[in-house]
């Protein structure tokens, strides 16, 4: 399985990332430069971490327009595992792929903490390695975290089980709480929680390294049919 | 030479934390008076050469890259208003 | 506008409102030039002799310090010190204040703060992999200070955080004469292999000096600037010193800098920062080093704006911008090498062999001057010190006796001061776990950040009690070097070497520089006990504001090296029936502590000598035990004394205590330094003492029980868990609202 | 009720960091015309009850809080007119 992690100028967890594939759960991974227009030969598309374009305007917004956008919608439609942690969360909602939007946390200040995030669904390639109801611990560090979507949204989001993570307690303000979505399908998740920076009991959580399981053994297991 | 300028505020129901910190401030400073206050952003967009299409092209990136229709709304004028018409 | 003349900037004396004195000008005109300097000369003159650049009131103050060792690889003079950590491989780290700004700016100030001083460490070839930061406020009892508090800290977190480099340590401290001019300080550290350093140099004739990044444009041309009547009013408003940080672009920069040291070594001679003084500083600094000349095309340097001077564009300290000098050959593959990264890199100068500093403008020669006048040969003062006044006074060699009615409550009433509560609320708004190498986070002694690819560690501590370096300053500078190795020690790391931060008043008053004076002398003399190089610095003078100084404020940034990541250890209590230790004698030592500050509301009083032999031994016996794996935690007693430390050693994992002391209760507030609060398991506990000799007290153990139990030879005090960590978390949320 | 509209701009010198990578980005779009953005501040301030001292406050508001006057500059309108005298 081969995975793309796509760097934009201000990308700043790509690395790491990275790492989480490589020696995380030990697959086939490129970073890929936001000026490509094709994704061919990946079977997953990881969109980093950080403050593309310095999030300037507003969180992703302009990383919404760079050339790799429709290579990773295309990707999308075509039902490949595409997720995006934190300011790749803010993109997919940016270009759509994602319903609702990440504003500015309730308490208007940026935060950085390992906190409690609750598995909501675990029948998705993202989680399948997680029991449904689980508490895990992953660190999040944001100041555009609170994730706001319209009633009509969220009762849809609800419906279709999309809400995947999350959070014990309130932390940014977020509608009920959550961390994680995915699209209808549920072959798109975006997150705010770094679960890349959560691979070794050393740095304060393990709990991270089972996403990346989930996403690899659920392809292995499609391939292997 | 034209110059637009664009408005861009949260939609009402949504959320502005960042005017909530100023109202506060506001409050700090002994101004009671001050209700509320919003926060946007304010673009002074200089367009070298008035085409036919400035109206369109404004909303264009209006819609597409100053603001988010999920959240936001914008309005916008130009001060050179001869040149659009 | 017009320039003066040569002969105008003499006979009016112009160069006095620069900040040049009538001596210095002779001597630029006799001894340098042997002629008048033209306005642009004399404009690169004033602020390449101004103290921030020639630190011609310091340097000799400065010498006190020892900047050798063993590991050391490059001491001051470069943009930043280095470190050896074995493997070759190097640790490389600097501090600078960004105290004025921050002052005039609260949010761009600290932001570009930090964004010059990850350039000092990029430009030496290094990969920044962690930031601390030290800031001093005025007490949050008013509207202003927590303005400032807020912005000042969401300055630092927005640049660090966009860029990418966590911002893993500091500290914080509030007292009233910062009110008006808060103390910034910020540190990176960086990490490379020793192959990659490369040197701010400038050297081989006709190599050629490369502009990378932003333009330039007017921003903060202040330092030096000529008198308004040269400027319109229209001018003056827009004219600023203010300076917008770029993190995007500096994210740029810092990734196609390192990449280009990491993979094109070859092509380029020598790499330095546009820091302070921008332009002329770096070009003829890379000159100096080299003991070469420069050209330098004004017309080819990118800008931002229309109609800059040369002086302007010299002086510019725009951010975001670097120089290289380059070998001629590789110029294309160099500037396609940034267009590719999304930067502008163009030729703006050659290297020559004449040793003269050449600068033309619109096809004119507007400057020639000899690299060594403008950068070495500014001259060095000498000052006399007095001692200050309150020092003289009598009931100076009085100790202060704190008051306890009751135990319980002077240590609630402790918890909750600001300089002791919890700083969480501020350093929670700093990305502290970016790139997943953060060990131990903010809130332990020091943090500590894993090299990745080995099984070592990096510690690393910003310290600096200024409540003592006032009271005592040659026994408080001590006090600052030996709080930081003790920051290092209790969590599992050697200390390798310092930065530092002096913060002082105005040093042309006598009684500021004997503050100054013997202060470094007093870090000096642990220096040289602890065999801790000083690699690195930054003098900020003149903080003052109406004429009243701000505390001697010496910030000491220190830098550890973790040999092995199971040595790796934070003050909190592990395990319920660990036994509790206290090493280290405690004497009467409440002159300039917190308690002092909280009851009397001032700090005064001399402080007592240290035995710095005991220190150092103590330290070494502690690195010893822990490295033996015998000790569960550790933590070092500074503000609020054996009482505070004992909480905070509590709450990081929420276990009680229960212990018994032979102290008196207010000794359990005495801030005597050299001592160690450490825990260990019950079965190590023989090994742990046999360490120590007679030199520590057992003083009980960790409970399972949610209570903080302390019971002394006049007192009980038992506080609830959930008490006294609201106490202390809150306290600072509280004053914020 | 007043509701007061305060417009924040960086001064023509200084950096604008946002409105070049916006610029960049509507080039990237294809809008070549536009010649350059700058972005700002945009508040609107509601206040409770119209005191004598209003244009006075909002000044002070502007000057202390809303804009630095070290780099920015500002400018104010009041919407319900007839509040202000
Ligand atoms: N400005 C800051 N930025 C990041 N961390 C900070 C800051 N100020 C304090 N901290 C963290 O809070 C903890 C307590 O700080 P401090 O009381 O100064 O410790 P110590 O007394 O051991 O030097 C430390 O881990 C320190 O790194
Ligand atoms: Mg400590």
């Amino acid at each position: 399985m081969k995975f793309a992690v796509i760097v934009f100028p201000g990308s700043n967890c790509d690395k790491v990332l990275y790492y989480a594939i490589k020696d995380g759960v030990k697959a086939d991974v490129e970073m890929v430069d936001f000026r490509n227009d094709s994704l061919a030969g990946f079977d997953a598309v990881l969109i980093p971490g950080g403050f593309s374009y310095g999030d300037y305007l507003r969180s992703g917004a302009i990383a919404g327009h760079a050339p790799i956008i429709p290579a990773i919608k295309e990707m999308a439609n075509a039902g490949k595992p595409v997720l995006g942690i934190c300011n790749g969360f803010q993109i997919l909602t940016e270009i759509g792929l994602l319903d609702g939007a990440l504003i500015r946390n309730k308490n208007n200040r940026f935060i950085c903490e390992t906190v409690p995030l609750k598995v909501e669904n675990d029948q998705t390639i993202f989680t399948s390695e997680y029991q449904q109801g689980e508490t895990i611990m992953i660190p999040v560090a944001h100041g555009e975290g609170n994730y706001y979507c319209d009633d009509k949204t969220l009762a849809r989001l609800k419906a279709n089980h999309q809400i995947v993570f999350t959070y014990e307690d309130d932390i940014n303000g977020s509608v009920d709480n959550i961390a994680g979505i995915t699209n209808e399908k549920k072959n798109v998740l975006g997150m705010m929680p770094h679960p890349e920076r959560a691979l070794e009991e050393l740095v304060g959580s393990a709990d991270g390294l089972r996403m990346f399981q989930s996403v690899l053994k659920n392809h292995m297991d499609r391939v292997n049919q | 030479m034209t110059l637009v300028k664009v408005y861009v505020t949260y939609k009402k129901s949504i959320l502005d934390p960042q005017g909530e910190a100023i109202t506060n401030a506001i409050h700090g400073m002994g101004f009671q008076d001050v209700n509320e206050v919003r926060m946007g952003k304010y673009f002074e967009i200089s367009v070298d050469e008035s085409s036919n299409t400035l109206k369109e092209d404004i909303e264009k990136i209006c819609d597409n890259l100053l603001a988010n229709p999920n959240m936001e709304t914008y309005r916008y004028e130009f001060v050179d208003s001869e040149a659009v018409q | 506008m017009t320039e003066p003349t040569a002969t105008m900037i003499d006979q009016e004396k112009l160069y006095k409102s620069w900040g040049l004195s009538e001596a210095e000008f002779k001597i630029i005109s006799e001894d340098i030039l042997h002629r008048l300097p033209n306005y642009t000369e004399a404009g690169l003159f004033s602020v390449m002799w101004s103290e921030h650049c020639s630190y011609k009131n310091s340097k000799n103050v400065l010498r006190k310090f020892p900047n050798k060792g063993k590991r050391v690889l490059a001491g001051p003079g470069e943009d930043a010190g280095i470190i050896d950590i074995d493997d070759n491989q190097a640790v490389v780290f600097k501090a600078e204040s960004h105290n004025h700004p921050s002052a005039v700016e609260p949010y761009q100030g600290p932001a570009t703060g930090v964004g010059g001083i990850i350039r000092d460490i990029f430009s030496m070839g290094a990969t920044p992999v962690a930031m601390l930061n030290s800031l001093k406020f005025g007490n949050l009892d008013n509207h202003h200070t927590k303005y400032l508090a807020n912005e000042i800290v969401a300055g630092i977190g927005g640049y660090g955080n966009c860029i990418g480099i966590p911002t893993v340590g500091g500290e914080i401290s509030f007292q009233k004469r910062y009110e008006n001019n808060p103390v910034v300080n910020a540190m990176c550290v960086g990490l490379i292999n020793n192959s990659d350093i490369k040197y701010g140099q400038a050297s081989g004739e006709d190599n050629l000096i490369i502009y990378v990044g932003a333009k330039t444009g007017r921003d903060g041309i202040h330092g030096a600037t000529f008198a308004s009547d040269e400027f319109t009013d229209e001018n003056k408003t827009q004219r600023s010193a203010v300076q917008v940080g770029d993190p995007f672009m500096e994210k740029l920069l810092m990734d196609a800098c390192i990449e280009l040291v990491q993979k094109h070594s070859e092509w380029i001679m020598g790499i330095q920062d546009m820091g302070a003084a921008g332009l002329v500083s770096s070009t003829a600094e890379m000159a100096s080093k080299a003991e070469s000349g420069l050209v330098l095309e004004l017309d080819q340097v990118p800008q931002r704006e229309t109609e800059m001077s040369a002086y302007e564009i010299m002086l510019s300290e725009s951010q975001e911008r670097m120089v290289l000098c380059v070998k001629p050959e590789y110029k294309e593959k160099i500037i396609e090498f940034f267009e590719n990264a999304g930067l502008d890199a163009v030729v703006i100068g050659r290297v020559t062999t004449d040793k003269q500093y050449k600068i033309y403008q619109h096809g004119e020669l507007v400057t020639d001057i000899p690299v060594a006048g403008l950068v070495d040969d500014a001259p060095e003062y000498v000052h006399e010190g007095t001692m200050p006044e309150r020092l003289t006074k009598d009931d100076y060699k009085h100790q202060f006796e704190p008051q306890i009615n009751s135990l319980t409550e002077t240590w609630l009433q402790l918890l909750k001061q600001p300089n002791i509560a919890s700083k969480e609320y501020f350093y929670r708004t700093y990305d502290s776990q970016i790139k997943a190498n953060t060990v131990v986070k903010p809130g332990s002694d020091a943090a500590t950040i894993r090299v990745r690819g080995t099984n070592k560690a990096l510690s690393m501590t910003n310290d600096g009690n200024s409540k003592l370096v006032y009271v005592d300053p040659y026994i408080g500078g001590q006090n600052a070097v030996i709080e930081g190795s003790a920051n290092l020690i209790a969590s599992g790391a050697e200390p390798l070497g310092i930065t530092d931060c002096l913060n002082y008043g105005n040093p042309e008053k006598a009684e500021i520089f004997w503050e100054f004076n013997k202060s470094v002398e007093g870090m000096a003399s642990v220096c040289e006990k602890l065999e801790l190089p000083v690699i690195s610095g930054n003098v900020s003078l003149y903080n003052e504001f109406n004429e009243e100084a701000i505390y001697p404020s010496p910030m000491i940034g220190m830098v550890g090296l973790v040999k092995d990541l199971k040595d790796v250890i934070t003050q909190g209590f592990k395990r319920v029936g660990d036994a509790i230790y206290l090493v280290g004698q405690t004497n009467d030592d409440f002159n300039g502590s917190e308690i002092q500050a909280m009851q009397a509301g001032d700090v005064k009083g001399e402080l007592n000598p240290i035995d710095l032999e005991d220190i150092k031994h103590t330290q070494a016996n502690i690195l010893k035990a822990i490295r033996a794996g015998v000790v569960n935690s550790c933590h070092d007693l500074s503000e609020g004394g054996l009482a505070v430390a004992l909480a905070e050693a509590a709450f990081e994992n929420e276990l009680g205590f229960d212990v018994t002391t032979e102290l008196s209760a207010v000794a359990t507030f005495s801030e005597t330094p050299g001592r160690f609060l450490v825990s260990v398991s019950e079965q190590d506990r023989h090994a742990f003492e046999e360490y120590f000799e007679n030199n520590l007290q057992y003083l009980g153990n960790v409970t399972q029980r949610a209570t903080l139990k302390l019971t002394t030879n006049d007192f009980t005090a038992e506080l609830t868990m959930s008490e006294a960590l609201n106490t202390w978390k809150e306290a600072i949320p509280c004053l914020m609202k």
